[in-house]
């Protein structure tokens, strides 16, 4: 049985059905692979750069950056303090979701984008106060709509910049390229 | 019955602290071993609990533990006095070389010993190694019913089956109280904050700070008290420094 | 080929002079040659005979002792934690790493035969250095398995490995673990390849005597082996460097182990002593086990009477007494000098050791790997009689165990915070410690039916060079130095 | 130059094929010309032929020199690869003893690797071609595989079976 | 707390899902498809990541302390001291942190539910039918037949239902628990009655004492207010500017408290009171004064005799005691749970007379009243329970309503409150947790947990400074629960008549700014405010109100000494040994539902998640026994099963068993656990009505089986057992 099978695919056309198979695992894996390097689905496509256009900055929305830890997500109150006075909020189609869960008073769903895992301890706080700027990490927001992820966040995207910004102070360095400073 | 009076640690004088950044003082003669401490310290570093199966077996997470042994024969029996055992914060540590993964490693920059959890691949070695015995290993996923885990505190990792940890000297709060610090453009303050035990012990038996700072209290502690430090005699330079009192 | 007569004789007609040259041909195997083809067709047959019900039984018995023990076990630990074995607060090890220890222990009979015995020209090795060899190579994937199993995160066991990575964060070279990792992975290698190299004539033979999948799959391990002046220098210089220079990484391999314990800062670990101790406690339970193996291989495989005969387990007998003083006197002066000089830590652990709850294993150790060898081995009948022998070694493996037993888990009981002294039961280590006994015993089922397990090249080799001479009125063996 | 024929002569032992070798050796046959194929290392002195020529011990001494860089490298350069040395226990970044051990393994495992694969090397390993053998050589036959010209083939053959060859044919390169 | 928050909006993803995101380590974001909700209304003072502090009261016993609480996202994180709080100063004890486990157990009577009897499974039912029920139960009897349990912490609920009572004829509510049963506070205060000529709870200054002497208090682990004790042992240790104190503990089996002291004086049970009169003649005697005539009927060298304590050791402490001019005399524990309990407070109380510290630094004092208190109530003695449970069984309560308390557990098993249940026609329980008491309920109408709710407490002791502790919400109200006097202020509407004009108020936090009002026009407040709004967020802000200053009372002294008073022995039933239950100091009355609680180790035995009976090793050597053996303890009303602990500081003659475990219900850390000592209770009680926990014998008997119980230390290390015999 076995053999026979073995026999078959041993002729072209068993050739053949193993490099699509092959293939086929092989597209998958790297679909796979990709869509983890993509921007989740949101629930509002939300037009990032418009709002930067407006002149918005960062923090108005995200006003956690410069306090502590997380930047957060804005409330919906927020939104809605500017878009109810917008005409077009009324009749958009992109702008429905976000009318809707006011009306409802439910949440709005958001998938995060920019992550890092569990046991890494990250504060904005610090970073913002450290001099960078948004841009630095999470990419140029002036052409991006639903937040994109430019970076993995890995360790090393975050070490090579704790080290260059450390430059010969050793002190410094002693403190950004402390296990402890981030793993704890 | 056969008391372990013989076990007592040898008193040394003890030198100036060598290096050393936070240090710890506990006085064991206020020490009333109520265990506020361990339950501080468990709420604050998500520790978890591991059920009467495995507590009964050595497997309790305690980073800390409170040490007590009988001296003398009944009537005359005495407890000795309580000693809240924890990660020494060793400034010369035996658990760190051992471990093949670097995932116990001394932080240059605030001279504690860290535990990386992330890095951490469960050869124990460092436990074994560990004077004090202060080290404790997931030996399961502990479970936390739900809702149990909306307690965790999120500066803190959760811990999985296979890891190792122990005491950090909340090194979250010392992150947190910098940070802060920074913020508004000044130094850490003495007293500012201190670890989850030092804020519970209702005898105020613990206290923490800067032992490179003359002036802090944990200095001003060890300086005028007959402080020991535990197996100092191995050379592993411990932050911890016991008064025995009485 | 030639039946082998009762030996007992060989012995009855006195000592000097008068032995014929049937009893000589009788007693030894290097004077007792058959022409090569006849060995070969031996060899081949005492492999390729079709198994026996008892051999099936065995095998399945063993596979399902492997499938439950060894995997299901491990697979369940994995899922489960570490909390289903018996480690705990303070013995953070257990029976994961006495394991380790007693496969690696194993394993140096291997090499010890082939490698030392071979450098120093001890004829008598020939027939069996495969057998050893191949329990070098199935010992040390033991150990691997328990190591391994011994890991919190199994998963994450490439840590360890250095590798390039990102960060450029290679494994810490500080720890005795780190060595332990380099020096196994040098021994397995080096281990499986000279195990590999003197094959190659051997299975070239059986690629010549066989048809269907035996044929292609001896086709394909001979390499293309044709036994040309070149291919045998080749092979020949190889094996010199190989005889050489495994004997080193040999000891260095369970120094290195014996350092995992002895550079660590705990009473009772912390001692000079420990490198050679362990080398030579490997040695005497990897001595043990191969007697028995060879003891088992001579009772149930075909022809085998002829190649391992009671000389063998004579000199290896030999071999196991001195061993067996050597642990003795290493044992002696570990326990001697921490019982002078240790602290009140030291003093109450070889207390501890003797009088406590696991004192029966420590005497136990001490009668199995001193008293019961010593009673027994020094008589050269007994020595020679493969039962006896076999029991013998069992029980020093027993002994052996005992002892990595009490150094790891039972030492561990006493450290310097008598608040946390604790016994140590062992959980779900007993099945996987079985399964790693039965795996051993599986493969080497498998490999005793799918590769030469007599050099058989060897055994000619040291055939040809063996010479009865006559010197006035004695008949001795010589031997003539071929290379 | 004339047709070259390659002859396999079967020996049932060790002196007649010495002998042969002597005896080709005295009709002009060089000792370049003639391998001999045996089923247990005959070593070369036996036969009177010219010591082969191996490779391994060179190839091992070069395997041991990489192996002691791949160890100097764990051992001295790897702690400071990652941009921040980490510290243990107050030693140093390069510890002394450790990295003895760390060297000496490496270099042993290098000098071991290229040991085998020396043997791989210089014996042309593996091979699976079809190649010039008789199965009888595995049952202690010994063969003489002389390379000679066309020309020369009877006289060879005779001499060949002069000194107590078996069997003298044209060797037929087969599966092994 | 109006905001809408979404507990799910956590910031960090910690906890169970987080467990996988560090499996797969060093793979980027594993948890990339976790969904955020933000807040729909963001509170301005918060950030997300940002920690917010609440202070509120610590309800796990009833001595009060200050909490803050660390929240997060609307999740507690974290109870830690509240610094400003005068009674426990920052501190806390581990009960205090393991509140948390109570807030988030998994184990939590989720939603109003309706049960037949005992019966475990339960219907949900809405708040509207609950109400409904609860002004049917209000409305249908008279009011006479309505009686209120609830816990010994004196709150606003027991003002709310005392001015419920008052105005509508119902019985008043009885407050009732555990700890204050073991505590004997009514003997406490029948002893300063009688001595004094006042009742109240007396204040011992421990902290400005000299050398203490104390007769089985308990006072570093849960006596009256132990966080506030400890810091008075500190004080009495810490020489800063006087030479160490020094503690002497007279019990027959050694407490936490007895370990911390420099001497144990091992007396037989039940002869306190004439060891304290012995030492109160020796220590005139050793002064060469004349003899009062408290001390004059004592004949010492019988005292030695008949208390197993050594003429010379008495003489010398009396001598001690008589020098020293900082000397403190305690009553406590089980020595005034024993027949002559009263007789022992009195005798102790009077030892004070000899250094007359009454009302002075170092000495005894009565506690101050809480700031909105008019008069001391103190919770009910065993005495009163005894005759509210029969009540019950005579079916004069129809309607119970429980709350705080659980009755079913914490009484002893003769007392048979569970029976008497059977006596009254509708029991309401407003039970948190599913405990034995909801178990016997008709209908479980859950309270908030303390964390989750609003409210009061008055300090009855430990501070100089009047407190009124406060309470608020931490974060919002994790199950369908309702705050009780939301559900009674909604039932009285319901009921109408004097229920619905007794309770004119809108919800349960115009209440309790009506019961605050009072006190903003109270001088020396910490902080005062024009408007009850404003009044209200400060109490809110700073977890209370007291006074800057305060004084403890001086108790009248005059005619302490000038008395007989009683130095009989105990009366003990018959038996073999005296049997010593205890509060275990880490499980108190309700700490076995807390998983953290069970796990920490007992401070003297280090045993945890057990029950344990501890027995001298040479009797335990003599009756072969040994550690982990179950025995049968029996004693006239009852027996029970636990495993031998060996334990040295007992006496041969004393066996002894801490309460806190046994439970049948409360939850799966609970459930199923240990055994319950007060089985083995009967009902006598003292002259002040305090039960007689102490005061009685049993026997025990070997069953051949053993139980393991889990301990920290190592029996091995600390014991050198199985280490083999000595060199």
């Amino acid at each position: 049985m076995i053999k026979r099978l073995f026999d078959w695919l041993k002729q072209p056309l068993g050739l053949i059905a193993v490099g699509i198979v092959f293939l086929a695992v092989f597209s998958v894996a790297a679909y796979g692979l990709y869509t983890t390097q993509q921007s989740p689905a949101q629930p509002i496509q939300f037009p990032h750069k418009t709002h930067v256009a407006f002149g918005i900055q960062c923090l108005y929305c995200h006003p956690g950056a410069a306090k502590g830890p997380s930047a957060g997500i804005p409330s919906q109150a927020k939104c809605w303090a500017c878009h109810q006075q917008i005409a077009k909020t009324q009749t958009s189609v992109l702008l429905a979701p976000l009318k809707e869960h006011v009306e409802s008073g439910t949440p709005i769903e958001w998938v995060p984008v920019a992550q890092v895992p569990d046991f890494v301890q990250f504060n904005h706080r610090a970073h913002v106060a450290a001099g960078q700027n948004c841009e630095n990490c999470h990419g140029d927001m002036t052409t991006q709509t639903i937040a994109e992820n430019p970076q993995v966040f890995n360790m090393g995207f975050c070490l090579d910049c704790h080290i260059k910004s450390a430059g010969e102070d050793q002190a410094k360095l002693n403190k950004l390229a402390d296990c402890g400073t981030c793993h704890y | 019955m056969a008391t372990v009076t013989d076990l007592k640690i040898t008193e040394l004088k003890l030198s100036e602290a060598e290096g050393g950044k936070w240090g710890m003082v506990i006085d064991q003669d206020i020490c009333t071993g109520c265990q506020a401490c361990v339950a501080a310290c468990a709420m604050e570093n998500n520790v978890s609990f591991v059920g009467d199966v495995d507590s009964g077996y050595g497997r309790s997470m305690h980073w800390i533990r409170i040490e007590r042994f009988w001296e003398g024969e009944y009537p005359e029996v005495k407890m000795t006095p309580n000693q809240p055992m924890m990660c020494q914060q060793c400034g010369s540590a035996t658990c760190e070389p051992v471990c093949p993964a670097f995932a116990t490693v001394h932080s240059q920059a605030e001279q504690l010993n860290l535990q990386v959890y992330n890095r951490c691949v469960g050869t124990r070695y460092c436990a074994n190694n560990c004077p004090y015995q202060v080290r404790s290993f997931n030996w399961r996923d502990y479970e936390r019913p739900e809702p149990l885990p909306n307690q965790l505190n999120p500066d803190v990792t959760v811990r999985t089956r296979g890891v190792m940890e122990k005491c950090t000297f909340c090194i979250q709060r010392i992150h947190k109280a910098q940070d802060n610090a920074k913020a508004e453009g000044r130094e850490v303050v003495d007293g500012e904050f201190t670890t989850a035990c030092a804020q519970a012990c209702p005898a105020s038996a613990i206290t923490f700070g800067r032992v490179d700072d003359s002036e802090s209290l944990v200095s001003q502690l060890i300086k005028h008290g007959h402080g020991v430090k535990h197996l100092e005699e191995l050379g592993t330079l411990p932050n911890v420094t016991y008064f025995k009192g009485g | 080929m030639a039946e082998m007569k009762q030996h007992t004789d060989a012995h009855a007609g006195g000592h000097h002079g008068g032995h014929t040259e049937e009893h000589f041909r009788e007693k030894h195997l290097m004077l007792d040659p058959l022409p090569r083809g006849q060995m070969n067709d031996m060899v081949m047959e005492s492999m390729t005979e079709p198994p026996t019900w008892r051999y099936w039984t065995v095998f399945a018995i063993l596979s399902v002792i492997v499938a439950y023990g060894l995997f299901y076990s491990w697979g369940k630990m994995i899922v489960e934690g570490l909390g289903i074995a018996g480690v705990n607060r303070p013995a953070y090890w257990g029976i994961f790493l006495v394991n380790t220890v007693f496969w690696i222990g194993i394993s140096h009979a291997g090499t010890f035969i082939s490698a030392i015995l071979r450098v120093f020209k001890a004829e008598f090795r020939r027939p069996f250095t495969r057998a050893a060899e191949l329990m070098t190579t199935f010992g040390l994937v033991q150990a691997g398995f328990s190591i391994f199993m011994h890991m919190g995160r199994v998963w994450l066991a490439y840590w360890l490995m250095p590798y390039p990575n990102e960060r450029m964060l290679w494994p810490n070279m500080h720890s005795p673990l780190s060595w332990d990792l380099l020096a196994i992975t040098t021994y397995l290698l080096s281990s499986t390849m000279y195990l590999f190299l003197p094959l190659i004539p051997d299975v070239a033979m059986a690629r010549d005597k066989s048809t269907g999948w035996r044929k292609t799959l001896y086709k394909t391990l001979a390499l293309g082996f044709r036994g040309t002046e070149g291919e045998w220098a080749h092979l020949r210089n190889a094996m010199n460097i190989f005889a050489f220079a495994i004997i080193p990484v040999m000891f260095s391999v369970h120094t290195i182990v014996s350092w995992d314990f002895a550079a660590a800062t705990r009473p009772g670990w912390n001692s000079t002593i420990f490198g050679p101790y362990f080398v030579v406690g490997a040695l005497h339970s990897g001595m043990g086990a191969v007697i028995v193996v060879l003891a088992i291989i001579r009772a149930t495989m075909k022809h085998m009477k002829y190649f391992i005969r009671p000389e063998h387990f004579d000199a290896i007998g030999k071999l196991m007494l001195i061993i067996s003083m050597a642990w003795a006197y290493f044992f002696f002066n570990d326990y001697m000098v921490q019982w002078y000089g240790g602290d009140k830590w030291t003093k109450q652990l070889l207390h501890f050791h003797e009088a406590g709850p696991m004192g029966w294993m420590w005497f136990a150790m001490l009668i199995f790997n001193i008293a019961i060898p010593w009673a027994i081995l020094w008589n050269p009948k007994w020595r020679s009689t493969p039962w006896l022998v076999s029991i013998v070694g069992i029980l020093i493996n027993f002994g052996m165990w005992f002892e990595r037993y009490i150094i790891i888990p039972v030492s561990l009981t006493i450290n310097r915070m008598p608040f946390t002294w604790r016994m140590y039961t062992p959980g779900v280590e007993i099945p996987l410690g079985i399964g790693t006994l039965a795996f051993f015993a599986l493969l080497y089922m498998a490999a005793s039916k799918l590769i030469p397990l007599i050099p058989v090249w060897e055994v000619q080799e040291g055939q040809m060079a063996h010479k009865l001479t006559k010197y006035g009125r004695e008949t001795v063996v010589t031997v003539s130095e071929l290379e | 130059m004339a047709e070259v024929v390659d002859l396999l002569a079967v020996f049932p032992d060790l002196e007649p094929a010495a002998n042969a070798i002597e005896n080709l050796r005295s009709i002009g046959v060089h000792d370049d010309c003639m391998n001999i194929i045996s089923g247990i290392p005959v070593t070369e002195a036996m036969l009177g032929r010219p010591n082969a020529w191996s490779n391994v011990p060179r190839i091992a001494v070069g395997g041991s020199i990489l192996g002691f860089g791949v160890g100097y490298f764990l051992a001295f350069v790897a702690p400071y690869l990652y941009p921040y040395p980490i510290q243990v226990g107050t030693q140093a970044y390069v510890p002394g003893p450790p990295s003895v051990v760390v060297l000496f393994e490496m270099t042993m495992l290098g000098m071991l690797l290229s040991t085998f694969l020396g043997v791989f090397l210089d014996s042309y390993f593996p091979n699976y071609r079809p190649m010039k053998y008789v199965a009888e050589i595995s049952d202690g036959k010994i063969a003489i595989l002389v390379e000679c010209s066309h020309v020369d083939e009877k006289k060879i053959t005779d001499t060949l079976k002069k000194s107590g060859a078996e069997s003298v044919n044209p060797a037929e390169a087969q599966h092994l | 707390m109006s905001e809408q928050f979404s507990r799910r909006d956590f910031l960090k993803l910690a906890g169970v899902g987080a467990a996988t995101t560090a499996i797969l380590t060093g793979c980027g974001p594993a948890s990339r498809y976790v969904k955020r909700e933000p807040y729909m209304q963001m509170p301005e003072y918060n950030y997300n990541g940002q920690s917010t502090y609440y202070a509120t009261t610590c309800r796990e016993c009833p001595a009060g302390c200050g909490l803050v609480v660390r929240t997060m996202q609307g999740r507690a994180i974290k109870t830690e001291g509240n610094a400003n709080h005068p009674l426990n100063l920052g501190k806390t004890c581990a009960r205090g942190q393991a509140t948390l486990h109570g807030l988030y157990n998994p184990d939590r009577v989720t939603d109003p539910i309706k049960r037949s009897r005992g019966d475990a499974s339960s219907t949900n039912v809405d708040w509207d039918s609950a109400t409904q029920t609860v002004a049917d139960a209000l409305k249908n009897y008279k009011p006479e037949e309505i009686a209120f349990l609830m816990g010994t912490a004196p709150d606003h609920l027991f003002d709310f239902v005392s001015d419920l009572a008052a105005a509508t004829g119902i019985n008043a509510p009885v407050r009732f628990g555990a700890l204050s049963m073991f505590e004997a506070r009514a003997t406490l205060s029948k002893a300063a009655e009688n001595l004094f000529g006042k009742a109240g709870l007396p204040f011992f200054d421990i902290g400005g004492a000299q050398v203490v002497f104390s007769f089985g208090s308990n006072f570093l682990e849960t006596w009256l207010s132990p966080v506030s004790y400890t810091r008075g042992f500190v004080g009495l240790r810490e020489a800063k500017t006087k030479q160490r104190g020094y503690l002497v503990q007279f019990e027959s089996r050694m407490s936490q408290t007895g370990t911390k002291a420099d001497e144990w004086i091992p007396l037989k049970p039940g002869t306190e009171a004439m060891v304290a009169l012995a030492i109160g003649r020796l220590a005139f005697e050793s002064r060469g004064d004349a003899l009062p005539r408290a001390f004059v009927d004592v004949d010492p060298l019988d005292v030695a005799s008949k208390s197993g304590v050594k003429l010379e050791t008495l003489e010398r402490l009396a001598a001690m005691f008589a020098a020293s001019a900082g000397s403190l005399a305690i009553p406590g524990g089980p020595s005034l749970g024993r027949s002559n309990g009263l007789a022992v407070a009195e005798a102790v109380l009077a030892l004070n007379a000899i250094p007359d510290n009454f009302g002075k630094p170092g000495g005894v004092y009565f506690s101050v009243m809480a700031p909105n208190e008019t008069e001391s109530h103190r919770p009910a003695s065993t005495q009163e329970m005894q005759e509210f449970v029969q009540k019950m069984a005579d079916g004069k309560f129809k309607v119970l309503f429980v709350h705080g308390v659980n009755p079913v557990f914490e009484l002893p098993k003769a007392i048979n409150f569970k029976g008497a249940l059977s006596g009254v026609e509708q029991v309401i329980s407003f039970a948190t947790f599913p405990d034995e008491t909801a178990l016997e309920a008709d209908f479980v109408f859950p309270d908030h947990h303390g964390l989750e709710s609003w409210g009061y407490q008055r300090v009855a002791t430990g501070s100089a400074q009047p407190v009124l502790s406060g309470s608020q919400p931490v974060v919002s109200p994790f199950y369908n629960t309702r705050a009780t006097i939301d559900v009674l202020l909604a039932a009285a509407q319901l009921a109408g008549g004097t229920f619905a004009s007794a309770l004119p108020f809108k919800d349960e936090v115009e209440f309790l700014q009506g019961k605050l009002t009072p006190l903003m026009s109270e001088a020396g407040g910490f902080f005062s405010a024009a408007d009850i709004n404003t009044f209200s967020a400060y109490f809110q802000q700073y977890g209370g109100w007291w006074k800057l200053d305060g004084a403890f009372g001086t108790p009248d002294s005059a005619d302490v000494l000038n008395r007989n008073l009683n130095g009989a022995e105990s009366e003990f039933s018959e038996g073999e040994f005296f049997f010593v239950p205890f509060v275990s100091p880490i499980l108190a009355e309700a700490g076995a539902n807390k998983p953290w609680l069970q796990e920490l180790p007992d401070p003297t035995t280090t045993v945890m998640w057990n029950t344990w009976v501890e027995i001298n090793p040479e009797t335990a050597h003599e009756l072969g026994l040994e550690n982990e053996d179950l025995v049968k303890i029996v004693s006239e009303f009852g027996e029970i099963e636990a495993a031998v602990y060996k334990y040295p500081p007992i006496r041969p003659d004393t066996i002894a068993m801490p309460f806190g475990q046994g439970h049948t219900a409360y939850g799966r850390y609970a459930e199923n656990r240990g055994v319950n000592p007060t089985d083995l209770l009967g009902q006598q009680v003292n002259e002040a009505g305090d039960l007689a926990f102490a005061g009685m014998k049993v026997k025990i008997e070997k069953t051949g089986k053993k139980l393991p119980i889990p301990r920290l230390e190592s029996i091995m290390g600390v014991y050198g057992e199985a280490l083999g015999e000595e060199h």
